[in-house]
């Protein structure tokens, strides 16, 4: 109890320290700084309707190869955490649930739609909400619906890594592109900016979110997959 | 240039591309790893030197094609040049070391490892708050995986500690971050540096959390269990990479945003690094498992940079060359040592003594150990040492006490375990297995800090007059250390003789005294290393060393120069010292005093040069602020050297357990680099007042006084033979110190006479002894006897050396006395001078005690066949004694010269010389009509004796009547054992080691505590999250006014 | 207003979840209401003007983490049963 | 300062829950708890975050309409922050997944789940 006390004062101490910062909130009713910029110059600077994507894919391209480079790694440690001490057994049993008929039908009619859906989110993430990490989101829950009502389903780690690998290099190798033809690294400016607001538009920002989305959905699926395979201890 | 994106374009190129790599192809996986991280190396290092050689500018990197606050900006300036190639070499050697564990896990591992190096570069070269953070969570996500590369319990579980934490802490610093944002409307920190003045309240607190949150990072005593947890599970490659990398990327990180901070949170950010500093080093005491001691350490250094950041104001423009000659020493030792722990594979630190299988390693093992603490030639030296002087410039003597405190206590820990490491008995050996790949980055490093000093050394202002010629010679003895015993010897005799006849003309004044004493001195002890056979590895390099620190005491015009020489002595010394069969706790002793010693000086350096414009040894006469305290630290210091009473108990036993020929080394020669560094300090300085009343060196004359009392006190109730001239010196060096205390021309002409002569009769007596020693196997007297029939020429230095040490006529000693007492007399300190007097007579009891014990009485039936003492450790003995027949013979001959010396000092008082007739106000002295006197007494009784000497009795062995003893149980029936037992009861209390006491209770009290406050770290990673939110709360009250 | 008071009774349900998480004897609620509070601010955020950030919570806050946590809690669970 | 705003109501919630994750975080002993409150913490996190992005009556920042594509700064909410959150929630997947695994491999070592059994690791 005595524990539990000093806890809340620390606690409490904590929030008394975040206090001011709730405190000198205030409402703004326009936008200011980089904010204001992106909001006047995005259009004609990067191209993308949807301005969260041109902040998140171009003006902030390094912090997305950062985000992706996480899941990567996390996806790495995870490979690499489950693997090391553990062989590869197939593991017929459903995590949740005992995989029925019905499921198994629904799965194999509702699977192709998702990864249609995650598909089209990336693609049209500079125009809608949405981009290369929802749809790769997306992608991922597919086949992770996939094991469940398939457990006795083994996806092939090659294929898995292959695609990451591919899409990653390739991600890579457009920012590169993007010293070496335009303003800097990973400048949507290597393609044709295009008609604003039509699918073809925004430069590489359509190429880069099918990378992403690629990319995070194999990666993800590589997490899933990892959880599912270790099931020899777990 | 290769443009520094290519960085982290081939490192995560690279990583995202090893899923095309199969598992059977895991080798060439490894090679391209080591090939990107080699070609990342490449470019940091190119730029660096571009920085460097070029003076090129700074350069942005902007990505997208937008300029900042745009978008997310790079710089690749001279300090994130230098950082980054740190943090890639370390990536390359590192993965160089874990080459086979990599090679297991495959492709995986490389990943994380690239990815660890890429999210600290980017950290590094990153302009943009928010990417800082995206990266930071790249690096820390890589360092989990990095952590459980070797699956254990332990492993999982730190490694889950270190994922709470860090998860904690960068929520905090995303929180942060985000409120900068909404305050100034950018993420750059340029911009953040710019606006910096706006003062909202929300925005302070947003810095604030952003600042606390690297704090954090950089693992701030005690909110950092988790991080100690890691260094000691993780694979020691791993610990290496996370000490040199991680903590060198958070420090940087920490260094740029600094100017975010208030002046006032920075006070606070040196308060928290010294705690930091002193809890690790603290806690360090009591911990026995390397990494997890190794982790300590790294903590604390890092908590020392950490201050020298909060500090910056007063650093000055000296902040950087400060902050990076301790970090990139810190980079460099931290990695080599937790490599070499990962290569021995040893679970205690007292295990270590599996590292003298390989000599390369021990090396590299000293090496770091030294490197780390901040002994010269390595960087960390000179940034400690400019440190000082800008705190002790800026009046902050509190930091400058704490700062010294902690690196005592890490000196302790490190230096215990390079003693067990070079001496702890450890019955069976077994080798542990070397293997290329492990060796060459320690290699690397270990050599880089060689270059790195010299680098560091010829940037420094000061530091580059200093003479390294002597020092490279003794290193240079390491390459030729496999040659026999002989060669060298006659290579460093030749050395050292070289370097006296350059040096002759150079010499004057005290210099020329002490520069005799430490030179021939050393030439005279070298000639007794003949007597070794072999090839004496590990002895000349350091015994060089040591010389070529003594020498550069007296060359030393700077006071920076002085110091190194110091420390280069201490080194070399420590070294010596150790050499011998149990001198492990001693040499530790001795090696904590000399740091203490050292630390003390250099605050007295440090306090002494304020307001100065030059280091020259000439400053320290015109001390502008504080001169008592300056005086006292400096004489504090030199006196540990000189062991005064209260500094001694590090000597009976360094001195005593040394060997034969390094004795008179330590004990003779090197004892009086203390008296140089005080009759520098006394004739610069002169006499002091501690509050305008009391003088200090009238203080020091009753030290001496009652030093020179208890020395020789102590010495008479010793049993063993080396211990008795051990504690002899302590009381002779009590007389010097208080000669030099009368502060006349007397009583200098007594202490510098008998610094000469002492260095003579005891080196004579050490070789003496140490030669009977070598062959009779035992340093107790009681188990000694009636030897003079073996080795009579033994005997005979014993008996000239005794006699002049006791002060006797005819013999130079007693010159040495007389002129003492004449200037009491002058002082008119009679109650100092009975006390000498009194000691005087003590001294009487132990010369008896030493050359009738071994010597006289009966000979022990073990020892009838034992031989006269080695040829070549009698040949310098009698070189002594011949030069102390002509000074007894001639004692103008020394007295004069030392007396012209002495006169521009001191010109009242001087003795007035008529050939060999002497005269003071209090009388008048011939020492040759003495000597030719006392000669032929002695002359008379010994014919006398001759002649009865066939009516003497011949005592058989077992003769109990005349031979006093019986020959089982020695120990209690041996009429040599406690042999002033009377004595002893009437005033033995006087000689109970309270001292010793006092100190042990020290050592025990540091230890108790450090064992203490160690147990918050109660292993419960729930705790440690509390400990960070605690943390945070206090800080935060501290910083905005809550206390 | 509308807006307001929907945003008030998320909060409120939030909230709720949030203790239920914390407190909640067992996993499985506990996980679930974590979902529910990471489902509900995706809801939130669609009053905030900010349908990329509730897609992203929707999909991978909510959907995707409460499902590692289900597979992690199945394993665990299992394991458990094994003994 | 209106304290009946949306945007307040999202920051005071998302403050709350995020205290609330610490307070899972500093007082469950159970590891998946533990957890738990991280993922709530980081939730927390993500909605003040999202709130001081808001602006008040304004759209989200998708330019898909003729008329938000001109004085466009006046008419929409602050990308930044959203972009930030994507950011942060992939991230958070990244760690509570890594947290996860490992919470499920200590159990695999000891079978338990409490906190409070893994102190092999101290002084």
């Amino acid at each position: 109890m005595l524990r539990n006390s000093l806890i809340l004062l620390v606690l409490l101490g904590f929030a008394a320290a975040i206090f001011p910062l709730l405190h000198s909130y205030e409402a703004k009713d326009a936008l200011t700084g980089v904010a204001e910029h992106y909001a006047n110059y995005g259009k004609e600077e990067v191209g993308a309707a949807n301005l969260v994507s041109a902040v998140v894919v171009t003006y902030r391209g390094f912090d997305t190869l950062g985000e992706v480079t996480i899941l990567f790694l996390a996806s790495a440690v995870i490979g690499l955490f489950l693997k090391a001490s553990e062989t590869y057994t197939k593991d017929t049993r459903s995590v949740f649930f005992k995989s029925t008929e019905i499921l198994v039908t629904a799965s194999r009619l509702l699977v192709p739609m998702i990864l249609l859906l995650g598909v089209y989110i990336f693609i049209n993430g500079h125009l809608t909400p949405g981009g290369g990490f929802q749809g790769g989101a997306v992608i991922a829950s597919a086949f992770a619906l996939l094991l469940l009502s398939r457990p006795q389903k083994h996806f092939s780690h090659k294929v898995i890594s292959v695609v990451e690998s591919i899409s990653g290099i390739s991600f890579v190798f457009i920012g590169l592109l993007g010293v070496l033809l335009a303003g800097g690294f990973l400048d949507n400016h290597i393609l044709a900016m295009g008609k604003f607001g039509t699918l073809l538009s925004a430069g590489a920002i359509p190429i880069i979110y099918i990378l992403i989305g690629l990319k995070v959905g194999s990666e993800l699926t590589g997490i899933v997959r990892n959880l599912k395979e270790s099931q020899k201890e777990g | 240039m290769v443009a520094p994106i290519y960085i982290i374009a081939t490192l995560l190129g690279v990583a995202f591309g090893l899923g095309l790599f199969g598992k059977k192809m895991n080798s060439s996986a490894g090679f391209l790893s080591l090939l990107a991280l080699g070609f990342a190396s490449f470019i940091s290092l190119e730029w660096l030197a571009g920085f460097w050689l070029y003076d090129r500018a700074a350069e942005y990197i902007y990505t997208a094609g937008f300029q900042p606050p745009f978008s997310i900006n790079l710089l690749m300036g001279k300090e994130e040049a230098l950082f980054t190639s740190l943090i890639n070499i370390a990536g390359f050697f590192g993965a160089v070391y874990l080459w086979d564990k990599l090679k297991k896990i495959g492709s995986n591992g490389y990943v994380t490892l690239m990815g660890m190096i890429l999210g600290l570069n980017v950290i590094i070269m990153t302009r943009d708050l928010f990417n800082l953070f995206v990266f930071l969570e790249i690096s820390s996500i890589a360092t989990a995986g990095l952590i459980i590369f070797s699956q254990n319990l332990r492993t999982i579980a730190a490694g889950f500690k270190y994922m709470l934490a860090t998860g904690i802490i960068s929520g905090i610093l995303l929180l942060g971050i985000v409120f900068m944002y909404y305050f100034t409307g950018t993420l750059n920190i340029d911009d953040f540096l710019a606006v910096h003045s706006l003062a909202v309240k929300g925005f302070g607190v947003a810095v604030f959390f952003v600042l606390i949150a690297i704090v954090l990072e950089l693992k701030p005593f005690p909110a950092n269990g988790w991080g100690l947890d890691v260094y000691e599970s993780a694979d020691s490659g791993i610990a290496a990479l996370i000490s040199a990398g991680t903590a060198t990327a958070s420090f940087f990180v920490m260094y740029k945003l600094l100017p975010l901070g208030t002046p006032q949170f920075h006070m606070v950010l040196a308060g928290i690094g010294l705690a930091t500093f002193i809890g690790s080093n603290l806690m360090g005491l009591k911990q026995t498992n390397p990494n997890r001691l190794l982790g300590y350490s790294s903590i604390g250094q890092v908590g020392l940079l950490v201050t020298i950041l909060g500090l910056s104001e007063f650093l000055g423009e000296r902040t950087t060359f400060i902050a990076y000659s301790i970090l990139i020493s810190h980079f460099l030792a931290k990695a080599g040592l937790f490599w070499i722990s990962g290569i021995v594979k040893r679970s205690t630190i007292k295990e270590w003594a599996v590292l003298r299988n390989s000599r390369l390693l021990m090396i590299l093992f000293g090496v770091f150990v030294f490197t780390l603490i901040g002994f010269p030639p390595f960087p960390s030296f000179f940034g400690k040492w400019d440190m000082m002087l800008q705190l002790a410039a800026s009046n902050q003597y509190f930091w400058i006490i704490g700062v010294l405190l902690g690196s005592l206590l890490e000196g302790v820990y490190l230096f215990r375990w390079l003693g067990y490491a070079l001496k702890l008995d450890n019955t069976e050996l077994p080798s542990f297995e070397v293997k290329w790949n492990k060796v060459l980055p320690v290699v690397v490093f270990g050599a880089a800090t060689f270059v790195i000093g010299y680098f560091v050394s010829s940037i420094h202002p000061y530091a580059k007059v200093i003479n390294y010629i002597p020092l490279a010679v003794a290193l240079a003895f390491v390459l030729i250390d496999f040659l026999p015993a002989y060669v060298k010897n006659t290579l460093a005799i030749l050395a050292m003789a070289y370097y006296y006849y350059y040096l002759y003309p150079t010499l004057s004044s005290f210099g020329a005294v002490f520069g005799a004493i430490f030179m021939v001195g050393g030439i005279v002890t070298l000639i007794a290393g003949y007597a070794y056979k072999g090839q004496r590895r590990g002895f000349y390099p350091f015994a060089l060393m040591m010389f070529a620190g003594l020498i550069g005491l007296i060359e030393a015009k700077t006071t920076i120069a002085f110091f190194y020489a110091w420390e280069v002595m201490t080194v070399g010394s420590y070294f010596l010292i150790i050499r011998g069969k149990k001198s492990m706790p001693h040499a530790l002793s001795y090696m904590i005093f000399s740091m203490g010693g050292a630390y003390l000086m250099l605050a007295g350096f440090a306090i002494a040069s304020v307001g100065q414009f030059n280091l020259d040894m000439s400053t320290l006469s015109h001390v502008l602020v504080y001169p008592t305290w300056v005086f006292i630290l400096l004489a504090v210091g030199f006196m540990t050297k000189t062991a005064s009473l209260g500094l001694h108990i590090w000597l009976p036993g360094a001195h005593a357990e040394a060997e034969t020929d390094v004795s008179p080394m330590v004990s003779a020669i090197l004892l009086k680099a203390g008296v140089f560094g005080l009759v520098t300090l006394f004739l610069a300085m002169g006499d002091q007042l501690i509050g305008g009343e009391v003088s200090v060196i009238y203080l020091l004359g009753w030290l001496g006084a009652i030093t020179a009392v208890m020395g020789n006190l102590m010495a008479a109730f010793q049993e063993d033979a080396k211990r008795l001239l051990a504690y002899s010196s302590v009381g002779v060096l009590g007389y010097i110190l208080f000669g030099l205390s009368l502060m006349s021309h007397l009583g200098w002409l007594s202490a510098i006479s008998i610094s000469v002569t002492h260095f003579m009769f005891k080196a004579l007596l050490f070789l003496a002894i140490g030669g009977v020693v070598w062959r009779v196997k035992t340093k107790e007297m009681y188990r000694m006897g009636g030897l003079i029939k073996r080795m009579p020429f033994s005997f005979f230095s014993v008996l000239i050396g005794i006699i002049v040490l006791a002060g006797l006529p005819p013999l130079s000693g007693f010159s040495g006395k007389w002129i003492f007492y004449n200037a009491i007399m002058m002082k008119q300190w009679y109650l100092q001078g009975a006390l000498i007097f009194f000691s005087g007579i003590v001294a009487f009891l132990y010369t008896f005690r030493l050359i009738h014990s071994v010597f006289l009485g009966q000979l022990k039936d073990e020892h009838r066949e034992v031989k006269e003492a080695p040829f070549w450790i009698l040949v310098p003995q009698y070189l002594i004694i011949g030069v102390l027949l002509f000074f007894s013979a001639v004692p103008n001959s020394l007295l004069k010269p030392i007396g012209k010396i002495i006169t521009p000092y001191f010109p009242v008082g001087a003795l007035d010389w008529t050939g060999q007739h002497a005269v003071s106000p209090f009388g008048y002295w011939n020492g040759l009509v003495i000597f030719y006197i006392v000669v032929s007494i002695f002359l008379v009784v010994l014919v006398w004796l001759i002649i009865n000497n066939r009516r003497a009795q011949k005592v058989k062995q077992f003769n109990i009547v005349f031979a006093a003893e019986r020959p089982f149980k020695p120990e209690t029936t041996h009429y040599a054992y406690n042999f002033y037992a009377h004595y002893r009861k009437a005033i033995g209390i006087l000689v109970e080691p309270k001292i010793t006491g006092w100190w042990e209770g020290v050592a025990e009290w540091a230890h108790a505590m450090g064992d203490k406050i160690r147990k918050i770290y109660n292993g419960d990673g729930q705790s440690y999250v509390i400990h960070i939110m605690a943390f945070i709360v206090i800080i935060y009250l501290i910083s905005f006014g809550g206390f | 207003m509308i807006y307001l008071i929907i945003a008030i009774v998320l909060g409120i349900i939030m909230l709720v979840a949030a203790v239920i998480a914390v407190y909640n004897k067992d996993l499985k609620t506990a996980i679930i209401a974590a979902g529910v509070t990471s489902l509900f601010a995706s809801v939130l955020y669609v009053l905030l003007a900010a349908p990329d950030v509730a897609l992203t919570e929707a999909s991978i806050g909510s959907g995707l983490t409460t499902l590692i946590f289900f597979y992690v809690y199945n394993k665990i669970r299992r394991n458990n049963a094994q003994e | 300062m209106q304290l009946f705003s949306i945007e307040y109501i999202s920051l005071v919630v998302g403050f709350l829950i995020l205290l609330i994750g610490i307070w899972g975080i500093l007082t469950r002993k159970n590891i998946l708890k533990m957890v738990i409150g991280f993922s709530l913490f980081d939730t927390g996190t993500h909605i003040i975050i999202v709130a001081l992005g808001y602006v008040k009556n304004k759209t989200a920042p998708i330019l898909n309409q003729p008329d938000l594509q001109t004085d466009t700064a006046h008419k929409i909410v602050d990308p930044v922050p959203q972009a930030l959150v994507l950011t942060a929630i992939v991230i958070g997947l990244g760690v509570t997944a890594l947290m996860l695994v490992y919470a499920m491999k200590l159990h695999n070592e000891k079978k338990t789940l409490n906190i409070q059994n893994y102190k092999d690791l101290k002084w």
